[in-house]
């Protein structure tokens, strides 16, 4: 299914920082969105994952469909990894613990408490996360990050899988990906200029 | 030949159940764990093909 | 040849794996043969009637409760000294003993107390301050139970063992001073007059070695699981890695 | 939902969960309270009821603000948020297991205690009934303390400003329920409105509770 | 050191940190007692001394859990104990700011609280001055033991159980001396028994604190 | 001064990962340590900043002259950009909180509190915090993460700056940090091999 926005709007601590952002991501594509630090990408993700409303503008998609990877990985110290996957999956009423491991090579570690692994071992376990949640749209929030070359590689055939079979991926990242085939998207462009109006805020005090 | 307790037997006996049953519990504790531990060890041992200990 | 060579984990398995039979065998003996005598041939006291057998195991468990916290003041000082492994394992291994013991002591005490006193528990220094040894077996235990790197854990406890003892000490002093109670002082003391009267006074004597010769026992048994867990965690880790 | 429970569970259980250190709290109480009071038997056993209460539900208190935060802190909660599962049902089923680990245990362990305090021995079964009836809304309310100041950094303290006015009712009657049956009065009405104030906290209060929460998240 | 102490005294001040919220929590026990307990004047000044001392006591022990624990979560404090200032320092300071935010204002509000437990007029001066001697140590014992937890998640309620048994001795002392001064007995004995234990804290506990520290981080 | 490490072994977790890691970064030079997820970067960092024991082998520097960059940052949320540079400045006795906050161009953001910074903006403070310190010797731990293209080289520029009046850099890195002058150095080659002993602990358990 398509993630299309349309003319959104989005705020962070009452203040707009993106606004007529406009932009579709077909199925079976990925969308890269670069920016400068500080230019709104988590901000647009957390609202088009429903977590934070919308200034203005609205989202194709109900908040059910997406799955969000945000900085933090949402893993439990002391599970082990299986245990941190098999509840994951549990939630969203699936399986496919063994498949998600073994697309992000974690078996080796699958009895080692989350605790007890390496920044970017615990980064590759947050994203099998997304493969057990077996929602059709990604988003991820600099996926990458302190992940190694062979890492990456591995991530980007996980996410050309998921396009595979119909999947949408947007992906908020500084560094370079190795996925060519992606469409960029700079959000500079959408950088909400000065004195731009925060709706319920403004009515109120505008 | 159980002796006669008159009538302190319900705070005797039942002192001498609970203090013995403790004890009792206490030494099967260790002894299970034990045991498990020693397989556990054995296997982990067999498995990396490495002996002593 | 020093006695820190016992400190050498596969030292201290052979001895305590050959020690081990014979000290259990002893305690049980002791134990049948104190508690027996106890139970069924020593007459009733004149004022306490039947309760008396309690005394029993009474006195020996809270006697061991109080050692058993001195043992593992004294392995967690070797270890923090001389970092021999094998003195925080025991030490570890002795905590859940002593706490055992405590409430043996509190048990019996409390049952012995109901027709005595006419009341399970009164606040009574020594009672008062063997409900706080209990809680600092307890904190002890709970901190084990927390930490998970070892070496980790057996520093910390060590700390808290040694902080813990100065303050169980004061904590005694200072219930000491806040109430007097109604339980008797040593009667195990030389001076015949508050002295427990002799017929209980062999049986008591027997118990006593038992619960000792139990006591050793238990910590040799359960340091040993201690020490084969540590390796297992060793042996695994290194599998992770390879 | 299922595995919620059992994750809660589970953690709970696991080292540095908070299993059993809530007991040992009641327990602490339940011993300092004399050593500061004396050892008076008349004036415990006078007191006992009302302390007991008190311990049982700030022994409450101290593990509840964990409830949502560690689940914040790591990024779960955002997670669970987007999840299938009805935020609701995440609130109502946290607010169980914290019942399962807390509650459900100082109700347990508490005739030991009231043996502590020479609570008079009529008043034994009226202790453990009303905890029974009781602590279940001190978990809920406390849940919805937690997601009230989810987010906030040294939230624990403030949590329990919040919440402890709220489970001023709970405490009177439940305290109350207790006395009268050490007295050997009758104690239907106390443990009637106790009743009645848990089971319009199940009802009502998850929704307030997820509610809250989506705001914080926001 | 100085910057360190002031760090922490405006990070308790800003939003979110517990400044006053110590307090908070000493006021609702004191409320909550006679709640549960019951309203009649002999019995709630009977057991007055007693009570707001251990109501101190819990109330230093809710804030104490963060003292080391924030530092640590955000890295800070590994960066302190590569810091040129010694972690001994590092520790004292921390347990002197939580003084400040915590006990200090305890002693000043607790006159307040008497009243409401209707303390004998006697006790009032007693129980400021067992309050200035005895809380420094509370302050002291309190951040070894969240030295103790501080890699711990849900370290709280642990902290409490370690750390409690701990308080015993001053919990005696300081509420006996109140109790002795309501009563218009001498109160030197429990009062320099009091400034014993802060004293001999002060001395020793501070080592003690960065040891573990030290274990805990590496 | 220089650094140099001699024989070094290294654990985590009662556990050898890296051993025999011998190495030196004269003043005035930059290494990168490379390699793979897990294979020890953060331990070995970690260790040469005295936070955990060397199980063998020593390190030429004083822990008092080394600074240490984590993964995490230390930031206090509560407190505004300029207060946390400042505290950690009079912490090390010394001043330049401005100069700091000017490198890393955050004049903008000196009063916003550090809760409110993005990902890359919170980055880019802990970096500052580093200029603060005083100390000669840097150890950084995927310094970059979570930088754009700009960060990036502004912190390029930070580091070449401090190499230049005779401080040492040793970097942990997935990423090209367009350094092409630093010397790179692969740790795979220092894996501990399959049960190599660690010290103590084998003493008692071997
Ligand atoms: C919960 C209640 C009680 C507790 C916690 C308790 C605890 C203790 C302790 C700690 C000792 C000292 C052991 C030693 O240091 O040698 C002891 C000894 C003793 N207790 Fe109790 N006790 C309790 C109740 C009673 C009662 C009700 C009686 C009898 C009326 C009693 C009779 C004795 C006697 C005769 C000794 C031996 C004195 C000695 O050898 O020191 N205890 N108890
Ligand atoms: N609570 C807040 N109040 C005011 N401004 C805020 C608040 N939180 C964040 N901001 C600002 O909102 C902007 C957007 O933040 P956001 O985290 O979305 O940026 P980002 O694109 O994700 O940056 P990065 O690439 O570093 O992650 C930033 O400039 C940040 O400073
Ligand atoms: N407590 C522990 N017990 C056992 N092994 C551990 C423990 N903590 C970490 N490890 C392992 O130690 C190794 C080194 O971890 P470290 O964080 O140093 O790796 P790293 O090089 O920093 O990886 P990354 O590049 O992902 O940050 C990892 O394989 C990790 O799984
Ligand atoms: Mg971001
Ligand atoms: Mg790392």
């Amino acid at each position: 299914m398509d993630l299309t926005v349309t003319d959104l709007a989005c705020a962070r601590g009452g203040v707009t920082v993106l606004d007529r952002i406009a932009f579709s991501v077909p199925a079976g594509h990925a969308l890269v969105l670069r920016g400068p630090n500080g230019i709104g990408k988590t901000t647009l993700l957390r609202t088009i994952a429903g977590l934070q409303p919308a200034v203005t503008g609205a989202v194709s998609l109900p908040a059910e469909s997406v799955a969000y990877a945000a900085h933090a990985d949402g893993l439990k110290a002391a599970l082990t990894v299986a245990e941190n996957l098999a509840f994951w999956a549990a939630v969203h009423g699936r399986g496919g613990v063994d498949a998600a491991l073994a697309a992000m090579n974690l078996e080796a570690l699958r009895d080692r408490p989350a605790l007890h692994l390496s920044a970017g071992q615990k980064r590759r376990l947050g994203l099998a996360r997304l493969l057990v949640t077996g929602r059709s749209v990604w988003l991820l929030d600099e996926p990458t990050v302190s992940l190694d070359a062979a890492s990456v590689a591995l991530f980007a055939g996980v996410v050309r899988a998921h396009l595979a079979d119909g999947g949408a991926v947007l992906i908020a990242s500084h560094v370079d990906l190795g996925m060519d085939e992606a469409a960029t998207l700079d959000l500079s462009a959408f950088r909400a200029r000065h004195g731009v109006r925060n709706g319920a805020f403004d009515e109120a005090f505008g | 030949m159980m002796p006669e307790l008159g009538k302190y037997a319900g705070a005797v006996l039942a002192s001498y159940g609970v203090g013995l049953g403790l004890v009792v519990a206490l030494v099967g504790a260790s002894l299970w764990r034990g045991a498990k531990v020693r397989r556990l060890l054995r296997e982990v041992e067999y498995r990396q093909g490495r002996t002593n200990g | 040849m020093s006695i820190w060579e016992y400190a050498n984990p596969k030292k201290f398995m052979q001895t305590s794996g050959w020690l081990l039979p014979w000290v259990s065998a002893l305690a049980a003996v002791c134990l049948m043969v104190g508690l027996g005598w106890g139970f069924f041939l020593t007459p009733d006291d004149y004022r306490q009637g039947s309760t008396v057998k309690i005394i029993y195991l009474h006195v020996p468990a809270a006697m061991m409760a109080i050692n058993a916290w001195v043992m593992m003041l004294v392995a967690s000082l070797i270890w923090l000294v001389r970092r021999h492994h094998v003195s925080a394992l025991a030490a570890k291994a002795a905590a859940p003993i002593g706490l055992t013991m405590t409430l043996i002591a509190l048990v019996t005490g409390a049952l012995w107390g109901q027709p005595m006193w006419g009341t399970w528990w009164v606040w009574d220094p020594r009672l008062t301050s063997f409900l706080i040894l209990g809680l600092f077996y307890l904190g002890y235990i709970a901190l084990w139970g927390a930490v998970e790197d070892p070496d980790t854990a057996a520093d910390l406890t060590g700390v808290l063992c040694i902080v813990g003892s100065v303050f169980a000490v004061l904590s005694r002093y200072a219930v000491n001073f806040w109430s007097q109670g109604l339980h008797q002082g040593a009667s195990l003391s030389l001076d015949k007059e508050e002295n427990v009267a002799d017929v209980f006074y062999l049986p008591l004597l027997i118990c006593i070695a038992g619960f000792v010769l139990l006591f050793v026992a238990l910590v040799l048994l359960r340091t040993r699981t201690e020490i084969r867990a540590r390796r297992v965690q060793a042996l695994l880790a290194r599998e992770r890695m390879a | 939902m299922i595995a919620l429970l059992l994750r809660d569970l589970r953690l709970a259980t696991r080292a540095g969960g908070g299993f059993g250190l809530g007991l040992a709290f009641f327990l602490l109480v339940a011993v300092l309270v004399p050593l500061g009071v004396g050892p008076e038997p008349a004036v415990l056993g006078r007191i006992a009821p009302g302390i007991l209460w008190v311990g049982a539900l700030l022994a409450c208190l101290l593990s509840l603000d964990r409830i949502f935060a560690l689940d914040f802190e790591d990024g779960s909660l955002d997670l669970l948020a987007t999840a299938p599962i009805p935020l609701e049902g995440v609130v109502a089923v946290k607010a169980l297991a914290h019942w399962l680990v807390t509650g459900l245990p100082l109700t347990l362990i508490a005739p030991v205690l009231a043996v502590l305090l020479n609570l008079p021995s009529g008043g034994f079964l009226w202790l453990v009934v009303s905890l029974v009836v009781g602590t279940p809304a001190l978990s809920l309310i406390g849940a919805f303390g937690a997601a009230l100041t989810v987010g906030l950094k040294r939230g624990g303290l403030l949590l329990s400003l919040l919440v402890l006015p709220l489970y001023v009712p709970t405490l009177i009657f439940g305290a109350e329920a207790v006395r009268r049956g050490a007295a050997g009065l009758d104690t239907t009405t106390p443990l009637l409105l106790l009743a009645g104030i848990s089971a319009g906290a199940v009802a009502a209060l998850p929704f307030a509770a997820a509610a809250a929460i989506r705001v914080n998240l926001r």
